[in-house]
């Protein structure tokens, strides 16, 4: 079960264990729902942004460990930082998070280097890209925070 | 407990089933998803492409008689299956078992509905007895109505009547795909026809598993998948009565349905050819004729006593290993139920569940099994289904039992 | 007059070409009708299915991600053969070029077209691309217009901008099935966009025979069949612009298409997946992306050279045997026709023809070819069709000159 | 080409070349159309029925040598007979060309034995029933004599 110990690193199930910044912000808070269609994860994402600050984020819904320690991690990683800071930091892990469908897709393209540093914690999730039905377990959270900022024109 | 099949045999048809997971050999429960199709079908196939294959219905040249001949042959050869000698007439070929409703829906849903009439469907849907539905709803405007399911997992038909009042239509899954639940079709058919309405059946999990018998259950409409009954993917039947086919428009347009086409409109065909636009899936057609010999070469009745005593032993197995820490999501175990087991594991998600059991090999499906609204019923996010074929067997059950075993030590 | 392809090798991946047919070897000319699998295809669908099927999309098992990732591999592989890398997200698996048809004009059509609009068609529409449009337009009410044919087989795009005037699509075949008129595709994109309308294109006639170019002809949405393009049937192909893809709403309704399904309503996915309901043609997709990949090995620019040669040849041996008795209805021999000869010879019915034709072995198809308002067009009730395909040559050109023969004798 | 020779029998060479009762016939008689959608033959059939009685017939239209000769051996066998007896012998010839298709379907299934005397000329389309895609173009007039007759109420 190797493989299944690099999906399932400790942090990931510490943060599935005990989520960080769980619940819903009351208004003016932005709320935002992501769903995984085909395998029934939801994520109920409050943002609260000021002065392109993420002053505030909480996360409820339910899902498997994979999409709800992705929420905790990310949640945790983007609170306090700019909306700028957030967004670069969405593109970094999305990245991470493509490695194997762009290598799947056409093994002679060489990847771009990530800048793993950068995402501290969350490379605990690496793991993720060897089981690619995973992945969008994964994003969900990240894909909502993304939506999640759109919508609010940040 | 005996089994009246030869799995050791049946296994030789199906090769995939030599093949190793993380160097464990495979265990496939997955058949209510997509079952495996054994040597005979995909031979089948192979030898039509490699001997007779052409385009049916407007060739006079031998193969392309010969493909006509085997294609027709088909819809006899289903129609059997089903109970019925008028296949030939009767059963038209899909994509899918979700084309087949779609079909339904919008050919003689569309014809038939008002916005004064309602459809009756039941809380246990699959979603492809739901959205078509509801997409026309969204034109037409007629009234949904959903049979609820009770805390025993069984149809609640207390309020039958009145839901069947007015309605026109009954459709209903013969099995659920989720819980396993075996519907009174023949009941349910003489209750829909008492109050006046048609009756439609979703048989993508039965056909598969029980004996079928439109006639004798008094059917109007049946839809279900080759590729979960052992045939290939890229076919589905939509069988219906040649009287009501006759009474349906068009549903999709093009080729092969028409009777002619000017620039200023178009005359549909008669028959089951009105429904089938385009080139059909021929090979896929040769496929589930096989699919339907393989299946009655060894018997559907004895595949029911199979699959039916297999899930004795799975229930047995799991709680003996488990007591309540696994809960099987459904009838419990009995004649009213099929090989289908929704299962979860304390607060285990299902998907975590699934991961671990696919380290030992065990092939299982996690999520909300395209039923959301049942799912919601139940206060269920996800289940991690584990479905039973004809060429599982109790090493299987114990195989499951202990990857779920291994699911417990690394989330307990 | 050499050819590119080595025909004789080619030959060897077509076990059919290896039957007899009333003692005599096949000689098949109906590619256009479907065309042969070569083993390559067959066997990528039979390894798929032994080794690897599952139901794609939902499952975390091994098998079940293989047969996701081959099934998404499969997208990109065809975008790659339509001169796309956007695959991924531009190519929707249908059952058929004629479902490809539906879905445009009732998920594409439906949500775009009012009474005050128009569509174009032409004159050698398939029926798949007009009976769709038919359909819709009795519900919607808009215009259809039509490009005529002029006598010498092409368009008469003389009147093309009063014709596009206010239209919101044209929706041309890239070849005529029955013609072998080959449009000028990039020249009708541009004319299309200049007038504000997006341009669709039936390729199924094309695909398989000439180099195609989504991107450089800058279309909108391009429509067509494996079973012609030596791939499996059951599977077809809708190709559009990720753009447009986002903007239409579902077509059919079921599982695999939905973000969320309540009791009373559902909402629709993203991306291709909105527009693939129910478990999709898996082992067909392997079957396309082998084919493609088999087209790609041996070069379309070499397809297309090998078919124009043997067009012309054929043109020489019909007018040496037959002078005026043989008529072909197309365009002459040259750089703007394909590789399908339409012919009628003096009084003799094309089922006789046919017929005769079948005795030495020879495969074509008679009637009307699905293009009626084309065959009333030119006063023709039924021709006989041969096309050429990868695995002709210029022996199978003499047989049909043969057989053609016979059948002077017999009825003349 | 031993088949093809049973396909082309003289007679319907003969009636193929010859077509009797070809035209249309005014008003009163009763015109149907017909069709072989996939392969396009088309038959028009003037009908006039008087006193139970197929008093006159005319066929006109295009189509392959089974369907013209057929269509020209039925008005040569159904004109002047009484709708009864013309009704008997659409049942006996599409008896004699269902043959084929009965015993593709089921080897086992006794054929009941057909009047072939009944049929008289007709006879010659025997050979059709070999060719299974051409049976369409032989019943074409048959099936449209047998909508003519019900549209009459005879
Ligand atoms: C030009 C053209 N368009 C559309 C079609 C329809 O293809 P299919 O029957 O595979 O849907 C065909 C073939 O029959 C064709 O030749
Ligand atoms: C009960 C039920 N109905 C319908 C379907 C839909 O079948 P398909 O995906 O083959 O269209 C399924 C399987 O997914 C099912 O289990």
């Amino acid at each position: 079960m190797a493989d299944l110990e690099e999906l399932y690193r400790e942090i990931i199930l510490d943060h599935y264990r005990s989520p960080r910044n769980r619940g819903e912000l009351p208004p003016p808070a932005h709320r935002v729902e992501g769903f995984n269609p085909l395998c029934g994860d939801e994520i109920v994402l409050s943002l609260l942004v000021e002065d392109d600050v993420v002053a505030d984020v909480k996360i409820a819904g339910s899902g498997c460990s994979i999409s709800q320690s992705s929420a905790s991690l990310m949640s945790a990683a983007v609170k306090g930082k700019s909306v700028a800071e957030a967004r670069k930091l969405v593109a970094t892990f999305k990245q991470m998070m493509s490695i194997h469908e762009a290598t799947l897709d056409d093994a002679t393209e060489e990847p771009e280097p990530i800048n793993l540093r950068a995402l501290g914690e969350l490379a605990a999730l690496q793991g993720v890209v060897k089981f690619p039905v995973r992945i969008k377990c994964a994003t969900l959270s990240w894909n909502t925070l993304t939506q999640g900022l759109d919508e609010l024109g940040a | 407990m005996t089994t009246p099949l030869d799995v050791e045999a049946i296994r030789k048809d199906f090769p995939l089933l030599e093949r190793e997971i993380h160097g464990r050999r495979i265990v496939f429960l997955d058949s209510g998803a997509s079952s495996l199709p054994p040597t005979q079908v995909t031979s089948a196939m192979t030898r039509y492409y490699e001997s007779t294959h052409a385009n049916v219905h407007r060739g006079v040249y031998a193969t392309a008689e010969e493909a006509t001949a085997r294609y027709e042959a088909a819809r006899v050869g289903v129609g059997r299956f089903l109970g019925t000698s008028a296949g030939a007439d009767e059963v038209v070929f899909t994509k899918n078992c979700t084309e087949s409703f779609n079909l339904l829906a919008k050919s003689w849903g569309a014809a038939n509905l008002t916005s004064h009439d309602a459809v009756v469907l039941t809380e246990m849907e699959h979603h492809a007895n739901i959205v078509p539905w509801q997409q026309l709803q969204q034109q037409v405007g007629f009234e949904l109505r959903f049979i609820p399911v009770g805390d025993d997992y069984q149809l609640d038909l207390g309020d039958l009547d009145r839901l069947l009042e007015g309605a026109k239509l009954l459709s209903v899954t013969a099995m659920s795909n989720v819980l396993g639940t075996i519907n009174p079709l023949k009941h349910l058919a003489a209750r829909a026809h008492g109050a006046g309405a048609l009756i439609a059946v979703d048989g993508a999990q039965s056909v598969p598993h029980l004996p079928t018998d439109v006639v004798g259950d008094d059917l109007d409409f049946l839809c279900f998948s080759a590729h979960k009954l052992y045939g290939p993917t890229g076919i589905g039947v939509l069988w219906a009565k040649a009287e009501h086919l006759a009474a349906m428009p068009a549903f999709l347009g093009g080729g092969g349905m028409i009777k002619d086409v000017r620039l200023d409109g178009f005359t549909a065909a008669d028959g089951t050819q009105r429904f089938e636009a385009g080139t059909p899936p021929i090979a896929e057609a040769i496929g589930i004729h096989a699919a339907v010999d393989y299946l009655q070469g060894i018997g559907i009745e004895a595949v029911r006593e199979h699959e039916q005593a297999l899930t004795t032993y799975a229930f047995e197995a799991l709680e003996a290993a488990f007591g309540d820490e696994v809960r099987i999501h459904g009838p419990g175990d009995g004649p009213g139920r099929g090989g289908v087991l929704s299962l979860t594991m304390g607060d285990i998600h299902a998907h975590d569940l699934a991961q671990v059991l696919d380290q030992v090999g065990v092939c299982v499906r996690p999520g909300h099994h395209c039923a959301k609204p049942l799912m919601r019923r139940f206060g269920l996010n996800a289940t991690a289904r584990a479905s039973f074929g004809i060429y599982n067997d109790r090493d299987d059950v114990d195989v499951l039992v202990e990857g779920l075993a291994d699911a417990s030590r690394l989330f307990g």
